[in-house]
Order: C-alpha cells, then sequence, then structure tokens
C-alpha cells in the first residue's frame, strides 16, 4: 500500500511532525533555549553609537514582502522584530529612526511596534509616527522612494532586514555611497551575495529567521528554531553515517530510498 | 534607416523614459513606472481569464456543467475588497495555501532531502576511489556541505573546536558560492541593458 | 572602519555614477557597431542537454515550458530557440505551455517568428502550444500529474482531446524530457516533475545556475543552459549561430569594464586606507 | 448561522484537511484518495486563475482613493493606470491574447518597459562594482576573487588572457559551490519542511 521509494521520506515527514509538536509544548512551558550570536547583530550597538557621534539618523527598511502574502511575511516579520530592536537601541541614544514601508497593510504593525519599543525606553515622546514613511506598495517607486530618502537623510546606518529581490544591489549600492554603516539580512538566497560584498554585515539566508527570535526573546518563535534544529540534527546523521558507511564499503541508499 | 513603425518609437520613449531614473526619478519615470504596473495588472487579469475560457469553455459546449461548480466557489475569493465579506475569501485561500503547502513539503522531502542526502552518500564512494582528482573532489563536496548545512544549526553545538572550525569552513565555502553568483548574474545583467541598446540603436534608429 | 577612509575614498564614494553608467553604455555600444567575433568553448552541461535531446527516441514526447517574466525573457530567448530548434529538428513531439503569465504569448512569438525552422512539423501532430496555466508550482504539480484535468483547450482555443498529439500525452510519465526555462520554474519542476521520474534538463536564468549545481550533480538535471552562454554553447553544438553568439560578442567588453572597475575600486580604497594607517 | 461561518477555525481546518490528503495521497496509494486529490489540485488551479483578478481590485481601490483624495503628483498618473489597465482587459478579453492590438500592446509596451526596468540592474551593478564591492576582510576578498574568476571565464576574452580561466572556474563551481549550495539546498528544504508543517496546523 505504501509507495515504493517513499517509506523513508514518511518516516522523516512523522519525525519533523513530532519535532514540531514537543518543541511547540516545551514553549508553553516558559523554557527559553540558548540561541548562538549572529555576527551582525552584534554590530547594530556600534552602528547606533555612530549615528549618535555623527548626529545622522538611522534607517531601518523590512524590505517589500509585506505582511499578507504567506510566504514573504515571514521575512517581514523577522525585520519587525529586529525593528523592535534597534527602535529600543535609537530611543535610548536619542537618534532620530526612519522606516520606509512597502505596503500599506504592514503600516499600523510597524508603526506599534516603533512606538511600543520607545515606550519601552520610557520615552513615547521621542516617538515621531511622519518618521514611519509609507511611500507605495509598487516595487519601483518604493524602491526609487528609498534611494531618494538614503540620499537625502544621509544615515549614519542603513539596516535591511526582511525579503528583498533584485532592488538589493540597489539599496545597498546607494547606502554606500552616503557611507552609511549597512547591516542586511535576507532569506532569498539568490540575493544574499550582493548584501554580502556591499554591505559591512550581512545576515544569511536562515539567519534573519534566527535574528527576529534572538532578538525578540519570543518563545514560539524560538521553538520554531529548535524543532528545525532537530530536524537537521536528524538530517545531518544520516548523511554522517552514509558517507562513513559507503567509505567502509557498504551502503545505506536501499534504506533511505525505500 | 530610422524605424517607420510608430510602435517601435512608442517603445523607444518608454525605454528612454525608464532609463530617465538613472539620473534622477521624474516625471517620465513615474509615468512609465504606472503604466507598467496597469498593464502588468491587467494583462494578469486576461491570461485568469483565458485560463478559466480554456477550462470552462469546451466542457459547457458539450453540456458539461460540473466545471462551474469550482469557478463558482472561486468567486469567494472576492470577498476580500469587502470588509463585510472577508472570510468569504478566506475559504478558498486556505484551500490554495493547503494544496501550494503540501506539495511543497513532498517536493522537499524527495528532490532536496533524500536527493542531496544520496547524492552526498553517493559521492562518498569516489573518496575511496582510484582517481585520486575525484577523491579529492568528493572530498571537498561532502565536507563543506555538512559544514554548510550545520552552520545553519542555531541552538545545538554552540561551543567547542569542532564548530568553530566547521562555522568557519561553512563561511568561506559560501563565499565562494556567492562570489559565483555575482559574477554569474552579471552576465544576466549586461545581457538585459544590451538588449535595450540593440533596440533602441538597430531597430529604432538604424544604425550599424 | 569608516571613520578611518581618506578623502579619496570618501570623493569616489559620493562621485556622480551617472559618469560610470555611460561608460558602461559606450562600452556596450562599441561591440553592436563593430562586433568582433571571438571563439567560445563549450561547457560540460550544455553538451550533456544537447545529447540527451540527440538521443531522445522516435516519437517522444518533450514539454518545454516557459517560465519568466517578460523582462527576463531577452535572457531565455537564445536558449529557449536553440533547443526548441534542436527539438525540431529531431523525430520527436513538443508540448509548449507556460506556467507563468507571460510567457505563452512570448513562446507563440517565438514559435512564429523567424528564429524557429519548423521542418513541416504540423501543428497538432507534432506539436502543440497549450498556452498559459495559472496556479504556479501548484499549478504545474496539477498538469504533471494529469495533462487533461484542467487545460481543455489549446492556444488558439481548439479542444485539445481532438488533437492527435494529446492521445499519447497522459501526464509526466509519458515524457521522455522536461526542458523548464527560467529560475523558480526550475527549481518547481525539480520538486513537481521530478518525482514522476520524467529527466528534466533546463535553461536557466544566470543568477540560480549556481544553486541548480547540486541537482546536475545528482542526476536530477540532464543539463543544464547557462542564460544567454549556454545558448550560444548550444548554437556552437548545432553549427547554427544566432541571438546567443550576438549577446555575447556584446557582453565581453562590459564584462571586462565591470571586473576592472572592481580592481580600481579596491585599489584606490588599499591605498588610501594604507594612508590613513600610515598617518596614525 | 453566518456567525459560525466567519469563525477563523474553518479557513484552518480545510487547510489542514487537503494538505493532509495530498500528503497521505503522495505516500500511500489508494485510488479514491488519488481521483479526490486530483480534483482538488485541478480546483487549485482554478482558484489561482480566478485570485489574478483580486489583486487587480485591491490595486484599483488604492488608486480609487488617490484619485478622490487627488494626491498631488500621483492621483493623474492613477488615473492613467487605471485607463491602461481597463483597455488592457478589454482587449484581451474581448479579443483575446491573440489579437493583434493585444499583441502590439504587448510588445511594444509591456515588453520594453518590463525589459528596460530589469535593465537598470545592469548599470547599478556596474556603480557598485566601483563603489561598494569591498575586499573588507579575507571573506569578501574570496567573494570577490571568484565573482573575477567566473566572469572571466563566462566570456571569450577570458580564454584570450589565460586558457585556465574555464577549467579553474568550472572547478570552483563544480566542487566548492557545488558543495555549499548542496548544504545551502537542504537548509532550504528544512525550513520549507518545517514552515509548511506549520502553516498546515495552523501555528
Amino acid at each position: 500500500m505504501l509507495v515504493t521509494g517513499r517509506v523513508f521520506q514518511l518516516v522523516l515527514l512523522v519525525v519533523a511532525v513530532l519535532f514540531i509538536y514537543i518543541t511547540w509544548r516545551r514553549s508553553k512551558s516558559g523554557v527559553l533555549p540558548k540561541i548562538r550570536e549572529i555576527a551582525g547583530l552584534e554590530a547594530i550597538n556600534d552602528a547606533v553609537g555612530r549615528a549618535v557621534e555623527t548626529g545622522r539618523p538611522v534607517m531601518v527598511n523590512v524590505g517589500w514582502g509585506g505582511i499578507v502574502d504567506a510566504l514573504k511575511s515571514q521575512q517581514t516579520f523577522a525585520g519587525i522584530d529586529v525593528l523592535s530592536h534597534v527602535a529600543k537601541l535609537t530611543a535610548k541614544y536619542k537618534v532620530p529612526l526612519i522606516v520606509p514601508a512597502a505596503e500599506a497593510a504592514s503600516v499600523p504593525l510597524i508603526e506599534a511596534t516603533v512606538y511600543e519599543s520607545y515606550l519601552a525606553e520610557g520615552c513615547p515622546d521621542a516617538y515621531k509616527a511622519e518618521n514611519i514613511r509609507y511611500l507605495t506598495d509598487l516595487q519601483w517607486s518604493w524602491v526609487s522612494g528609498t534611494l531618494g530618502m538614503i540620499k537625502r537623510e544621509k544615515p549614519a546606518a542603513n539596516m535591511m532586514f526582511g525579503y528583498f529581490g533584485g532592488d538589493t544591489i540597489m539599496h545597498s549600492e546607494t547606502g554606500q555611497a552616503v557611507g552609511a554603516i549597512q547591516i542586511a539580512g535576507t532569506a532569498e538566497i539568490g540575493y544574499v551575495p550582493f548584501f554580502v560584498i556591499a554591505c559591512d554585515f550581512a545576515l544569511i539566508g536562515e539567519e534573519l529567521f534566527a535574528a527576529g527570535a534572538y532578538v525578540t526573546r519570543n518563545a514560539e518563535r524560538l521553538s520554531v528554531i529548535v524543532s528545525e534544529d532537530y530536524f537537521r540534527i536528524v538530517l545531518l546523521g544520516i548523511i554522517v553515517i552514509g558517507v562513513l558507511a559507503a567509505i567502509a564499503g557498504y551502503s545505506i541508499v536501499p534504506l533511505i530510498t525505500t | 534607416m530610422m524605424s517607420t513603425d510608430p510602435g517601435v518609437w512608442i517603445a523607444a520613449a518608454l525605454t528612454i523614459f525608464v532609463w530617465s531614473f538613472l539620473f534622477k526619478e521624474n516625471i517620465f519615470s513615474r509615468f512609465a513606472e504606472f503604466t507598467f504596473v496597469g498593464m502588468m495588472t491587467g494583462h494578469l487579469i486576461v491570461m485568469g481569464v483565458s485560463n478559466i475560457r480554456s477550462y470552462a469553455s469546451v466542457p459547457l459546449s458539450r453540456g458539461d456543467l460540473t466545471v462551474i461548480v469550482p469557478v463558482i466557489f472561486a468567486l469567494m475569493l472576492y470577498g476580500a475588497v469587502s470588509r463585510r465579506y472577508y472570510w468569504l475569501s478566506r475559504w478558498p485561500t486556505a484551500l490554495l495555501m493547503g494544496t501550494a503547502t503540501a506539495l511543497a513539503v513532498r517536493g522537499f522531502l524527495t528532490a532536496y532531502i533524500v536527493s542531496q542526502s544520496v547524492g552526498n552518500i553517493n559521492a562518498a564512494r569516489a573518496v575511496v576511489g582510484p582517481d585520486i582528482m575525484a577523491a579529492l573532489n568528493s572530498g571537498i563536496i561532502i565536507v563543506f556541505s555538512i559544514c554548510t548545512f550545520s552552520y545553519f544549526l542555531f541552538t545545538i553545538g554552540l561551543k567547542g573546536a569542532a564548530t568553530v572550525a566547521s562555522r568557519r569552513i561553512a563561511r568561506l565555502a559560501m563565499m565562494v558560492a556567492f562570489g559565483a553568483v555575482i559574477g554569474n548574474t552579471v552576465l544576466a545583467y549586461m545581457t538585459m541593458v544590451l538588449n535595450r541598446v540593440i533596440f533602441l540603436f538597430i531597430e529604432w534608429l538604424g544604425l550599424a | 572602519m569608516k571613520g578611518s577612509e581618506s578623502g579619496l575614498t570618501a570623493k569616489i564614494r559620493s562621485n556622480q555614477p551617472q559618469v560610470i553608467y555611460g561608460l558602461l553604455l559606450i562600452f556596450i555600444i562599441v561591440p553592436i557597431l563593430y562586433p568582433i567575433a571571438v571563439p567560445m568553448a563549450v561547457t560540460e552541461d550544455t553538451k550533456k542537454l544537447y545529447d540527451f535531446v540527440e538521443k531522445l527516441r522516435d516519437g517522444s514526447l518533450v514539454v518545454v515550458d516557459g517560465g519568466v517574466t517578460v523582462g527576463w525573457w531577452p535572457e531565455m530567448q537564445p536558449g529557449a530557440a536553440a533547443i526548441s530548434q534542436h527539438l525540431f529538428n529531431r523525430p520527436v513531439r513538443i508540448i509548449f505551455i507556460a506556467f507563468i503569465e507571460d510567457t505563452s504569448i512570448l513562446l507563440h512569438q517565438m514559435l512564429t517568428g523567424p528564429l524557429i525552422d519548423k521542418k513541416g512539423k504540423k501543428y497538432g501532430v507534432d506539436y502543440v502550444e497549450l498556452g498559459f496555466m495559472a496556479g504556479g508550482e501548484a499549478g504545474m504539480a496539477a498538469f504533471a500529474r494529469d495533462f487533461h484535468a484542467v487545460l481543455k483547450s489549446d492556444y488558439y482555443g481548439e479542444p485539445i482531446d481532438t488533437l492527435p498529439i494529446m492521445k499519447d500525452a497522459v501526464n509526466a510519465k509519458s515524457l521522455a524530457l522536461w526542458i523548464p526555462l527560467g529560475g523558480w520554474e526550475v527549481e518547481w519542476a525539480l520538486r513537481q516533475v521530478g518525482p514522476h521520474g520524467t529527466p528534466i534538463g533546463c535553461v536557466s536564468l544566470a543568477g540560480n545556475v549556481p544553486g541548480f549545481k547540486p541537482f546536475l550533480a545528482t542526476g536530477q538535471l540532464v543539463g543544464l543552459l547557462n542564460s544567454v552562454k549556454g545558448g550560444a554553447e548550444y548554437e556552437i553544438l548545432m553549427k547554427k549561430p544566432g541571438l546567443g553568439a550576438v549577446y555575447m560578442g556584446g557582453i565581453s567588453l562590459s564584462h571586462i569594464v565591470t571586473i576592472a572597475l572592481v580592481i580600481l575600486g579596491n585599489v584606490i580604497y588599499f591605498v588610501s586606507r594604507g594612508k590613513v594607517k600610515k598617518e596614525k | 448561522m453566518s456567525d459560525v461561518l466567519r469563525r477563523r477555525e474553518i479557513p484552518v481546518a480545510i487547510a489542514f484537511v487537503i494538505g493532509l490528503l495530498l500528503l497521505v495521497e503522495y505516500f500511500v496509494a489508494v485510488p479514491e484518495m488519488t481521483a479526490v486529490a486530483r480534483t482538488i489540485q485541478s480546483w487549485g488551479v482554478v482558484f489561482a486563475a480566478m485570485a489574478l483578478g483580486v489583486g487587480a481590485l485591491t490595486l484599483g481601490a488604492y488608486y480609487y482613493g488617490h484619485i478622490r483624495r487627488r494626491t498631488p503628483g500621483t492621483w493623474y498618473l492613477c488615473l492613467w493606470s487605471l485607463l491602461v489597465m481597463v483597455l488592457t482587459i478589454t482587449i484581451g478579453v474581448l479579443g483575446t491574447t491573440r489579437h493583434p492590438m493585444y499583441i502590439w500592446l504587448y510588445s511594444n509596451i509591456y515588453f520594453p518597459l518590463s525589459a528596460t526596468t530589469v535593465s537598470l540592474l545592469g548599470y547599478f551593478v556596474v556603480s557598485a562594482a566601483f563603489r561598494a564591492f569591498r575586499a573588507r576582510n579575507v571573506e569578501s576578498a574570496l567573494l570577490l576573487l571568484t565573482a573575477i574568476i567566473v566572469m572571466l571565464a563566462n566570456i571569450p576574452y577570458g580564454r584570450v588572457i589565460w586558457s585556465g580561466f574555464e577549467a579553474v572556474s568550472a572547478w570552483v563551481l563544480n566542487v566548492v559551490n557545488l558543495g555549499a549550495f548542496r548544504g545551502i539546498q537542504l537548509g532550504i528544504a528544512v525550513g520549507g519542511i518545517m514552515v509548511g508543517i506549520r502553516r498546515l496546523v495552523g501555528r
């Protein structure tokens, strides 16, 4: 009855479901797992510090994925998580924070996030609603609006976390041209290279999601990371055992492909 | 010979409008963008209609009415434009989401997880093979892929010399891969510029 | 790090990029006006796909599916045209379809245009255009499992069950080769067509090529054309230079310019950084 | 009644049941289930085709807001964009996409606009090459070096400079790059599966 060649895959799927269930249950208990440091995140402090020195603003861009689309929104949410962290720092050090928003639907969420960060730092008066600048829902209008903003405001730090497509090169090139410290991250692996080369620090792929969970310490988001780690370890084990067995002259491929 | 086709002239004007963005965003580049978005959205609808036509017209002409059922259900999607009937759109959206997600999950299992793991395990055979070059290359592939894969562990194996070394190898390997992406992408971007230049200089202005 | 820059680097950063844009434009125009023919080698990935097509059995069914938005078509066109021409040369039957809204019209224009010589193959018997099918990856999955479930008429609005070619074409298992053109499209095919056991060979967008190498190694892709370069190589194998050769001739100089700019920019960066260090 | 239908649990349940069906059907061969899955999949395509119009309505509503408020500098462009959209739809639906007028619009307006927009990236990549691509450390130096080798191997002139570029580039792509991307693709698949399952159970 089981389709030949897919039995092992079914087992993997069941294992994945189990891991998700276990980690989700554990997240309810409130014990937070340890998570490794993510290189680019440490640089955020320095970047904000530079904004203090130079008196220029900090710009945080959460991409044009929006919060409606099921797939792209994952990255936007992670970006907004990082934004909440940056907003706390800018509130603390009294640096202007500018956010160019790309989707009308996401603006209220961004505004609320930034406001709450300012509130948490005890300075809700420093929050400026006009600095959350909604441009347009259209990709290229948004890109050109953001580029214009970078050129005018000359931010000391330009941070980009979220969904970015072909426009990665445009943002990071313009940011570099005004001398901003650039920290960026996207899960679009095809566009990560442009961030890596043109920005000072870049998060690679999945590091964006981990960064979101890292800065917010949200139990449920951390549990996602943990469940993925478990699954990775299982796969890693299979690959390592398979490789060692193959070197020793045995093959586990028939087992995997049953 | 300069082109006498008004279509070519319009296309040339639009090309120059978009390129004027390189100097500064201006009324012409904005005009071009809004034209583009209008046309793109219109085209999406046209293709949707043609798809539904293809699905429904032939069966309907033969008297088969059952094909209308999904079309009627799909109309619920348009609840999305009204706040009051927004909930209606959730049902067909859930079907779309459920289908796409399940298909992606099973595709990932077969085509990525199992096939690529098998690829790595099979590569290990060459490591002990007679060809030294192939053995070396397979070894590099296996080590790099394992290091890169475990680079994205965030809560397990946080300390130790092995972790540090593996993460270093992973980063260097990824940098090479990213360099390959950038180098190869230049090929595409240059082609796109060339395509427009050929259009302007040969099709429109008739040079060369 | 930014603080330790001398005036020279800052000057470069703040200069007008339009000068560089102009430079690029010049080095793209010059080779068009004065074309230079330069020989090219054929890479292994291209050769593999060519050989695979060459060895297709008589009467095999092949799907060519277009999957790029219209703006990226220039990149796909040389490869798409070359491989379609090759398929028309061979005694195989071809199904053209698109899973992205823009491509069905582009494929139709390619087939009716001067680039393709159909070698007297008859529509509906030897090849067919199925137009566009919605749904993205899910659409491709539905099509791969049953060609007749959703699409009932072809590009011209004719019922497909009256076409002789569609009598044998039932699902992905009846195919000898599936050729996606594009980036995502290839990933969709790997996930949704590959598990049916259908061989896949692709024309890929340049940015995705490095990411597809693992699939070439496992044989999930039987071959791959690297964007315009792959197209040009395929033309060499077919001994019929076309669009690919034109593009490759035109973009070579601008590659050199890009490389020169990278090196120059970095030399200035290091020289000025060295100066700052000495001053300190 | 409609309060019950409005509950959030219903769409979650729909997605879950359909997802489960398509997953189980992939691993277990039951002819009845396969038939149902096939119907659902073809419905999905019809839904997706119908969904293409929703975006247009949302965009239309957004434009309408600008036009009604007479947003300075934008409202007439929105109006123009709407006109273009209506024109495209009218010709495309009444005359089908094979109509010469539709083909004319497609080749002389849609294609040049789209292709030229993409070509902007070509300009940005050269200026970035000069102004932003910096070998800040060993990692980015390695990245740039690989990029240059791949570029040189991609163009015919590369062989004139040194005949070895192609071999080096092929080795880099087929060995180092392959290893790295195998790890990355496996990672993407793990993410896709885990996030996918979570989405199916509405978490």
